[in-house]
């Protein structure tokens, strides 16, 4: 798999520690290597997604099942220590001016239509994203890109408009993708790509199937056949794992039920994502919530750990701020608004606030739906009034919430990773918070060094939550259950794929 | 001959009250009883989540227990009895304001315009309750609201029916005659003969409908579509306890029970109040 | 003026149309009345017999402004009812009432017997002491005032019919028009309720038209009788003289077909009525 | 006869037509852009427009409507906005497993209930008849899914005897297929049976009050004989009439027992397309539901002429 | 027993039926010879209805029949029909004793074929084969004047006139030559052409068939037509009984002379002056509302304190005579249970 590769000389690109971290990765991996039986696994996973096309549909499906999988980047980020690492690039250079990128391909790729994987490809998927062919939001990560050119078969130039720190981690995602040129008349339907896993078969409404990829440059996978098996609840996914109908429970969306598995033979694994849950406050002129002393207010009411005990079963992890801790620059910032609800109460009675009507509309998510009831019970408890309206996620709640900024307070998990800047960078965003400041230093972090980059985005995070921007409820969980046997799960959620490749029986 | 001698000892008054009546009258009035109590007592504060241990089974302090978000389950059995009966009602009540004026409107107008309003009313019970509330939902989101407007619509064709064919038979009887010849107008027929004898009817079918309001509020409830977090709601609570029923039945197993209760009661008042307005089965 | 018939009818035809059977031919039509011509002077008491299904019912209809014809006059006390929309036949309402056949139905069994007779009067709007009024009534019709108070179901047959008979008189109408109103009563009752309308027409002075199939009442209560048949009036004569000679082939089948206790005691059996032998043979 | 049959088809077409525009009509005023949820979250609003325009949605609602209509007609709704998928095949393999569905646990429903609900008319001045008629009470009463839930729990879960859940295509797995077909169905009939049964009683405990099974005993058939003979026929009309209208509701109504059993069937992908707002496989499964309703009442009403002769000349 | 006990066809001997609070007939005694046509009379809710389905055991659920019940004919009278099982009275059903039912409308099945409801009579009894049946079946129709019978046995009941429909529940009562037919007011519901010719056709379906006939009506003139013989019912008891003619010109219980006043509303000499009509004071009591001892004494203006107890059966003077062709209890067959007679107090 693709970070079975990453203790190879990838220390060019990233900062250092990677190779200690690496042999942890190849060690544990150890047993996909064996090369490959005719079994199959089920995975067990919520969401389906609603096509195969990460280009023109978005959602976090897409990418969970194909990227890494089916198709592979240039670098990957390794899930243990947050850094960068090679993939399709064995090695990559940066120019003095940290403008110009110079990726040096892995030989003797080929997609899965038989066609081999040349710069020629890569120039052409990146090219593609900055096109009309892109539609989605989040292609405008490489809007910072002047210019892609192939050298020659295994060598490819990327230049860009002015230095930025986020360009390489955007090509792990899933706008790194490397197409085929001829493979991208269909992307709603077929999946075409160089990773461990071809796609097989859609069952619309149950299951995905991918095959191994028996061309693979890389490790072959220990699994034939995966099977991403969707259910529309979590329950249903649970019972699924009880009976034996799957093998992995790919991501546990209801912690409270962990405690069925635990009496069983079953694994649990638990480990730690990049999805904020933001408990996000409209500040916009005119809403109560543009009171900064009634943000604090809030913030001090919710006593952040007997939410994540109530909510989630205390799986997770406590942050104060916009920054997972597999980022490196993490500060513990869970400190800045300690619970404290007399100080909530002197907060909303200097302001004049008290029996402040808020309404919290939340998506129907069940994290959100959890905590909506948790975070209402505590901002009451201060004295405030709330009102829970829960919408329909995605369509009902991007129209209201995301889009009208109708609303008080809303949660929503936000999983991108590195997304502080996205989420917090502008005041149309329905944060609504994007002040001078912050967006000055969001953009001298992109700009400037790599030391910069890390003061300043720690800065950035200090300021978004000193400020109050939105409460920051805890960090999801990666929680997943699975066969005794099954090796090779993806510990850390920390990519939008949900990396098959290491995954074995044995 | 008819038996016009027995007269004098008929009539729904003199009738007696049967079992199903009086056992469903007692669970709708139980049912009733504790959403009012809500609004008086309650054990906590409703909805609120409580410094307490999760996942009590029944104890003193919780007299059912407590559920995962440490809120009181007696607590909010009685509130979502408020729900269920609120959601009951604004149904029904949609449902029959709008079901019954219709069908005696289909009933006493023989021509086009009856056969209009039925025929619009058959294109409308092929729209399920929870077809409608899926399709509203994504309207607007589900809400409480929006299961009430979808079940009360849902539920419209079966009030006309009904009351089109009491009126139909009402227009038949004399004393409608008699009241059109001593010069009543059509509204006054529709308000002063037609509407009190359909009433019971109506009221059966009220109580009958009540029933699948609060089985179609659960299923809504189910399937995200109903009440929403925040508020109480028995088919909510259902709905969440899914996931601990094996290690905490209770939380199912409760409201479970107030929801199949209180749809027996309505049905059993239904059929009761049936069978005591129903002079065919009284001389049997 | 006085000397205007009380009803007249002139070539009164009434057609109802049946659903369509087939895709040609055009809608069945029934014709429940056709041509029906007839002059009912006041005071008079008017027989109409027929058979189930002649016509009797929806000529009486048509009489009370309840039903349309499909062509002819209809004229009450001189005044036409056949062109004026229902609104306008207030006066009619007042002049002409109904009692019908079926003590049960006739009542609507939610209000109390003050509110059924007194409906006449609250719907054409006449003013005065109802309560009074129907005390009055009741008292008229043989039944106690505490009456008032007590709901249909709560009488036996005859006093229902009492009722109705209270409701019709109580705009004090000109004509009383009866349809079938003893035959769904007990012999015993049903004289209780022939006597109370002889004593009332007679009484009141009012003209009364009287249908019923059951020819032995008619002859009893009626001076006049008119024979349907299939929407037609196959006779019209003197009561005594239409039994004793009946002119129509029908009226003398019918006639024939009568059972009466005297003629069968006398030796007529069931083969001679069917075979209309009459009771003098 | 022939006439009445072609009026209620007509009455049918004229009902398809009403109702398709009121789906249609009802799709337009849906909040929630397709595009906008296709493109996510920080889509620029000329994106947005752009894919509007690709997905149709620009045109006049009447070009639309026409459009669809065509597609529907030509079995060829077209394809859907994001996934690209052709709905029809789709709808097709779902309304499938639906109607598997909906149709065992109707028959299942039906044997059950029809000898129970008899049963329970006939001896309903009896103990065993009182105690019946109050268990199918207490079966009306219980929600669909939470049948479903605990039969999960109790026979996939702790005995482990069937699957919990999902689906298998009887051709390729006919064994699968079944023991997945189980606990859906049995959960889907025990409700539908116990409200048939309560029908099928009243229904009936009618007929037994009519006076020709009166005749009927008079002639020297004994009760049962009687009731056989000559009063189911007659109770058929009733029960007939509900059969009808709890399979259309059931087309529907399965949705929550495909939710719990995770069964892809027609339910759950209109519950999935309305989360996605893929408007077109939104009203065009409505409409598939709607005119299977309509044609069920169609059905059932050619079905009251085959059982009542009443019925077949032209006044009722 | 007498010899012409033999020659009764029914024996009918202190029957009571009730339901469990409420007794509804009350030692209902009365015999109906061979080829004898025996009338019922009495207002509505009088108990004629419950007598004759007493007799066929079909009373309702919840009724309970007490006495003593024989029918012969076909079988010899050895058995209380009260005591049979209902397999057994089944069997008799429809072949020894047949009954035609007041309402045309509702007596057939509407969804079974009309030629297939008379066949179904004589299948049920092996009485016929199916071809036999079938034959027989229009044969029948034909018999009780139906027009075109080969194509009427093919229309269903709905297609066919009130009139009509009687006389195929005729035919299915008369299918097996049954030794016993009743008939609950068959022509009631009918017009008086119509029903003279139902009249007629029982009357010669029985005579041909020297069949025993209940004949129950309200109407007087219907009974003085088509029986020789009436019983004369009220509160559940058989207050009156003797021939036709003795009873109608000269009743002796003042219910039946009330009853024969106010239905003869013609008058011995044609019409009627207009002069009130002899009417029976009040309305027939709701069932178990009737007073102890005499049932009508609550109407009855002849009524005395010797009315509380109940009168008993005084034979009409000269009924020994008539003895001959009225089978059974003897006394019973022609008297009346009233302590003021008509006749006598005068
Ligand atoms: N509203 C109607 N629509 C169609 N046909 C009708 C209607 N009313 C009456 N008829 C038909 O008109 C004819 C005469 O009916 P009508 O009720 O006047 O008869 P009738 O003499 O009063 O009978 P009965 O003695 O049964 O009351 C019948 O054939 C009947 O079917
Ligand atoms: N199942 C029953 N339970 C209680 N009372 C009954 C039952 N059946 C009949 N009765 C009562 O018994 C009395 C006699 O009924 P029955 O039907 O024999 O009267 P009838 O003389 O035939 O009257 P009609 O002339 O109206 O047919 C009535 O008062 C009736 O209400
Ligand atoms: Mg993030
Ligand atoms: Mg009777």
């Amino acid at each position: 798999g693709t970070s079975g590769s990453a203790g190879d000389g990838s220390e060019e690109g990233s900062g250092g520690g990677g190779s200690e971290e690496g042999d942890g990765d190849a060690g544990q991996t150890g047993g996909s290597a064996s090369g490959g039986s005719d079994e199959t696994v089920r995975v067990g996973l919520v969401a389906e997604p609603a096509s195969l096309d990460f280009t023109t549909t978005d959602g976090a499906a897409i990418p969970q099942l194909l990227l890494d999988n089916v198709y592979e980047t240039l670098v990957t980020v390794d899930v243990e220590t947050g850094e960068i690492v090679p993939a399709l690039a064995t090695d990559w250079e940066v120019s003095e001016d940290r403008l110009t990128y110079t990726f040096t391909l892995e030989e003797g790729v080929t997609f899965s239509d038989g066609s081999e994987f040349t710069a020629e490809d890569a120039a052409f998927s990146l090219e593609r994203v900055s096109s009309d062919a892109w539609t989605i939001s989040l292609a405008a990560q490489l809007d910072v890109v002047e210019s892609v050119e192939a050298v020659d078969d295994t060598t490819l130039e990327v230049t860009l408009a002015q230095p930025s720190n986020s360009f390489l981690y955007a090509l792990t995602t899933r706008v790194g993708a490397m197409f085929d040129t001829e493979g991208v008349d269909d992307l709603a339907d077929e999946a075409i790509g160089t990773g461990p896993y071809t796609f097989e078969s859609w069952d619309r409404g149950s299951m995905v199937t991918l095959e191994r990829n028996p061309d693979y440059h890389g490790d072959a996978p220990y699994f034939a056949t995966v099977e991403m098996r969707y259910f529309q609840d979590a329950n249903a996914l649970n019972n699924a794992m009880l009976t034996d109908a799957i093998d992995v429970v790919g991501t546990v969306q209801a912690p409270e039920s962990l405690a069925e598995f635990e009496e069983g033979d079953f694994q649990i694994v638990e480990g730690t994502t990049n999805g904020e849950v933001v408990l996000s406050m409209n500040q916009q002129e005119g809403n109560p919530l543009a009171d900064p002393a009634l943000r604090e207010a809030v913030r001090h009411a919710i006593d952040h750990q007997s939410l994540l005990d109530t909510c989630w079963a205390g799986r997770g992890e406590l942050i104060g701020s916009m920054v997972p801790p597999t980022d490196p620059w993490y500060e513990d910032r869970t400190g800045d608004f300690p619970f404290d609800p007399a100080r909530a109460e002197e907060l909303i009675a200097e302001a004049g606030a008290e029996g402040t009507e808020l309404r919290l509309r939340i998506p129907t998510l069940p994290y959100a739906v959890s905590c909506g009831t948790v975070v209402e019970s505590m901002l009451e408890d201060v004295g405030l009034e709330v009102t829970i309206d829960e919408l329909e996620f995605p369509a009902a709640w991007l129209e209201t919430v995301f889009t009208n900024k109708d609303f008080d307070m809303s949660i929503v998990a936000h999983v991108e990773p590195r997304d502080m800047a996205n989420v917090f960078g502008s005041p149309d965003y329905y944060t609504t918070y994007g002040t001078e400041e912050i967006q000055t230093l969001f953009e001298e972090a992109d700009t400037g060094t790599e030391e910069e980059q890390v003061t300043k985005l720690q800065e950035a995070a200090a300021l978004i939550s000193e400020e109050a921007a939105a409460d920051f409820l805890f960090l999801l969980p990666n929680l997943m259950v699975a066969d005794p046997d099954i090796t090779g799960l993806p510990t850390n959620a920390i990519k939008e794929s949900f990396d098959l490749g290491d995954l074995a029986r044995g | 001959m008819t038996d016009a001698g027995q007269a004098p000892a008929g009539g729904s008054r003199g009738r007696r009250l049967n079992p199903s009546l009086l056992v469903g009258g007692a669970i709708v009035a139980l049912v009733v009883g504790l959403a009012l109590l809500s609004y008086v007592w309650t054990p906590y504060a409703p909805m609120r989540v409580l410094p307490v241990e999760p996942y009590q089974t029944p104890n003193v302090e919780h007299w059912l227990g407590t559920d995962r978000l440490r809120r009181d389950v007696l607590t909010q059995i009685l509130v979502g009895a408020r729900t269920t009966l609120f959601v009951g009602f604004v149904a029904v009540g949609v449902a029959a304001l709008v079901g019954v004026p219709l069908g005696i409107l289909a009933a006493m107008s023989p021509g086009w315009l009856g056969q209009l309003v039925m025929r619009s009313n058959d294109v409308l019970l092929a729209f399920p309750a929870l077809l409608l509330a899926i399709m509203f939902a994504a309207l607007y989101g589900g809400s409480t609201r929006v299961a009430m407007i979808a079940i009360g619509i849902a539920t419209i064709p079966a009030f006309a029916r009904i009351t089109r064919s009491g009126a139909l038979g009402v227009m038949r009887t004399e004393y409608v005659v008699a009241a059109r010849s001593a010069g009543r107008s059509p509204l006054g027929i529709a308000v002063r003969h037609v509407m009190p004898n359909v009433a019971g009817l109506v009221i059966v079918q009220a109580s009958v409908s009540f029933a699948i309001a609060i089985l179609a509020e659960a299923a809504l409830a189910y399937l995200g579509l109903g009440t929403p977090t925040g508020q109480a709601s028995w088919g909510r609570m259902l709905y969440e306890a899914q996931t601990t029923l094996r290690s905490a039945p209770h939380l199912a197993l409760i409201p479970g029970a107030a929801i199949a209760l209180s749809v027996l009661g309505f049905n059993l008042f239904g059929d009761g109040l049936r069978d005591w307005l129903d002079p065919r089965l009284e001389d049997r | 003026m006085t000397d205007t018939p009380a009803i007249e009818l002139r070539e009164v035809c009434r057609d109802f149309r049946r659903p369509r059977t087939s895709l040609r031919e055009a809608p069945p039509v029934v014709r429940a009345v056709r041509d029906v011509s007839l002059t009912i002077g006041r005071g008079e008491r008017f027989g109409i017999v027929g058979e189930s299904g002649s016509g009797k019912s929806t000529l009486l209809r048509l009489l009370c402004g309840l039903d349309r014809p499909t062509s002819g006059e209809i004229l009450v006390e001189g005044r036409s009812i056949g062109d004026q929309p229902a609104r306008r036949l207030g006066w009619l309402r007042r002049r002409l009432q109904l009692v019908f056949q079926d003590p049960m139905s006739s009542l609507d069994p939610r209000l109390r017997v003050h509110d059924i007779i007194a409906e006449p009067l609250v719907s054409q709007g006449i003013g005065g002491d109802h309560a009074d009024r129907v005390g009055e009534l009741l008292e008229q019709v043989g039944l106690d005032r505490e009456a008032a108070r007590r709901y249909p179901h709560q009488f036996s047959g005859g006093q229902r019919q009492r009722i109705s008979v209270a409701r019709a008189l109580a705009p004090d109408p000109d004509i009383l028009v009866m349809d079938e109103p003893v035959s769904a009563l007990d012999v015993s009752v049903r004289a209780q309720v022939l006597n109370l309308v002889d004593e009332i027409v007679d009484g009141l002075d009012l003209t009364l038209v009287f249908v019923s199939h059951d020819l032995s009442v008619v002859r009893h209560v009626c001076d006049r009788v008119a024979v349907m048949r299939a929407g037609e009036v196959v006779e019209t004569g003197e009561t005594e003289r239409l039994f004793a000679e009946p002119r129509h082939d029908y009226t003398a089948s019918l006639v024939a077909a009568i059972p009466d206790l005297h003629t069968a005691l006398a030796g007529r059996t069931a083969q001679d009525l069917a075979r209309g032998v009459g009771p003098t043979s | 006869m022939v006439l009445r049959l072609l009026h209620r088809a007509m009455v049918f077409v004229l009902s398809v037509l009403a109702a398709s525009v009121l789906v249609f009509a009802f799709m337009r005023v849906l909040p929630g852009d397709p595009a906008r949820v296709a493109l996510g979250i920080n889509a620029s609003d000329d994106a947005v427009a752009a894919l509007r325009e690709q997905f149709g949605l620009d045109r006049p609602v009447v070009v639309q409507y026409l459009d669809w209509m065509r597609g529907m007609l030509t079995l060829d709704p077209g394809i859907e906005f994001i996934s690209k998928a052709a709905i029809g095949p789709q709808i097709a393999d779902r309304l499938q497993v639906t109607l598997i569905l909906v149709t065992t646990s109707m028959v299942l429903a039906v044997l059950v209930a029809v000898p129970v609900g008899i049963w329970m008319a006939v001896r309903h001045r009896h103990v065993d008849g009182v105690v019946m008629s109050a268990a199918s009470q207490v079966g009306v009463a219980i929600p669909a899914f939470l049948a479903g839930i605990v039969l999960i729990s109790v026979f996939a879960v702790r005995l482990g005897w069937v699957p919990s859940g999902g689906w298998a295509v009887p051709a390729q797995d006919p064994v699968g297929f079944l023991q997945r077909l189980v606990l859906p169905s049995v959960a889907l009939a025990g409700v539908q049976a116990a409200v048939l049964a309560r029908y099928v009683r009243s229904a009936v405990l009618d007929v037994l009050r009519e006076d020709y099974l009166r005749t009927a005993r008079a002639k020297g058939l004994r009760p049962v004989q009687a009731l056989w003979r000559h009063g189911l026929r007659n109770a058929a009309v009733p029960v007939v009439t509900v059969l009808g209208l709890q399979l259309a509701t059931l087309l529907v109504g399965a949705v929550v027992i495909e939710r719990v059993f995770v069964i892809p069937g027609l339910g759950s992908l209109l519950l999935d397309s309305v989360a996605q707002r893929e408007i077109l496989t939104v009203q065009t499964v409505v409409m598939v539901l709607v005119v299977a309703t309509l044609l069920i009442t169609f059905l059932v009403d050619a079905l009251y002429l085959v059982i009542d002769p009443r019925l077949r000349t032209g006044s009722r | 027993m007498s010899g012409a006990g033999d020659r009764a066809v029914l024996a009918v001997e202190g029957l009571d039926v009730g339901t469990g609070h409420t007794p509804l007939l009350h030692d209902v005694s009365f015999a109906i010879g061979r080829g004898e046509r025996v009338g019922l009379i009495g207002e509505s809710g009088s108990g004629k209805s419950l007598t004759a389905l007493a007799v066929m055991g079909l009373l309702g659920e919840g009724l309970h029949a007490r006495g003593d019940v024989r029918l012969s004919g076909r079988t010899p009278a050895t058995r209380n029909l009260l005591d049979v099982g209902e397999r057994e009275m089944a069997r008799l059903r429809g072949d020894a004793v047949s009954m035609v039912f007041q309402e045309p409308m509702t007596a057939l099945n509407p969804t079974m074929r009309v030629g297939a409801q008379v066949a179904e009579v004589m299948r049920i009894h092996g009485t016929r084969d199916k071809a036999g049946a079938r034959v027989r079946a229009v044969e029948l129709l034909d018999q009780v004047g139906l027009p075109d019978p080969a194509h009427l046995a093919r229309s269903y009941p709905h297609e066919l006139s009130g009139g009509q429909r009687q006389r195929v529940v005729l035919a299915i009562a008369l299918a097996n030559d049954p030794a016993l037919l009743i008939c609950d007011e068959p022509t009631t519901a009918l017009d008086v052409t119509v029903q003279a010719t139902v009249l007629d056709l029982v009357v010669r379906g029985v005579q041909e068939r020297d069949a025993a006939m209940l004949f129950i009506t309200h109407d007087l003139a219907v009974v003085a037509t088509v029986c020789e013989r009436v019983l004369v019912m009220y509160g559940g008891r058989i207050v009156e009984a003797g021939p036709v003619g003795e009873v109608f010109t000269d009743p002796r219980h003042r219910y039946t002379q009330g009853l024969v006043g106010a239905s003869d509303l013609a008058g011995e000499q044609g019409r009627r002056g207009r002069g009130a009509l002899p009417t029976i004071p009040g309305t027939v009591p709701p069932a178990g509302r009737f007073p102890d001892g005499c049932v009508f004494r609550s109407r009855c203006g002849h009524a005395t304190e010797e009315c509380a107890t109940l009168p008993g059966w005084t034979a009409r003077a000269g009924a020994e005579e008539q003895q001959g062709s009225v089978p059974g209890e003897a006394g019973r067959a022609a008297g009346y249970a009233c302590f003021h007679p008509a006749g006598d107090a005068a």
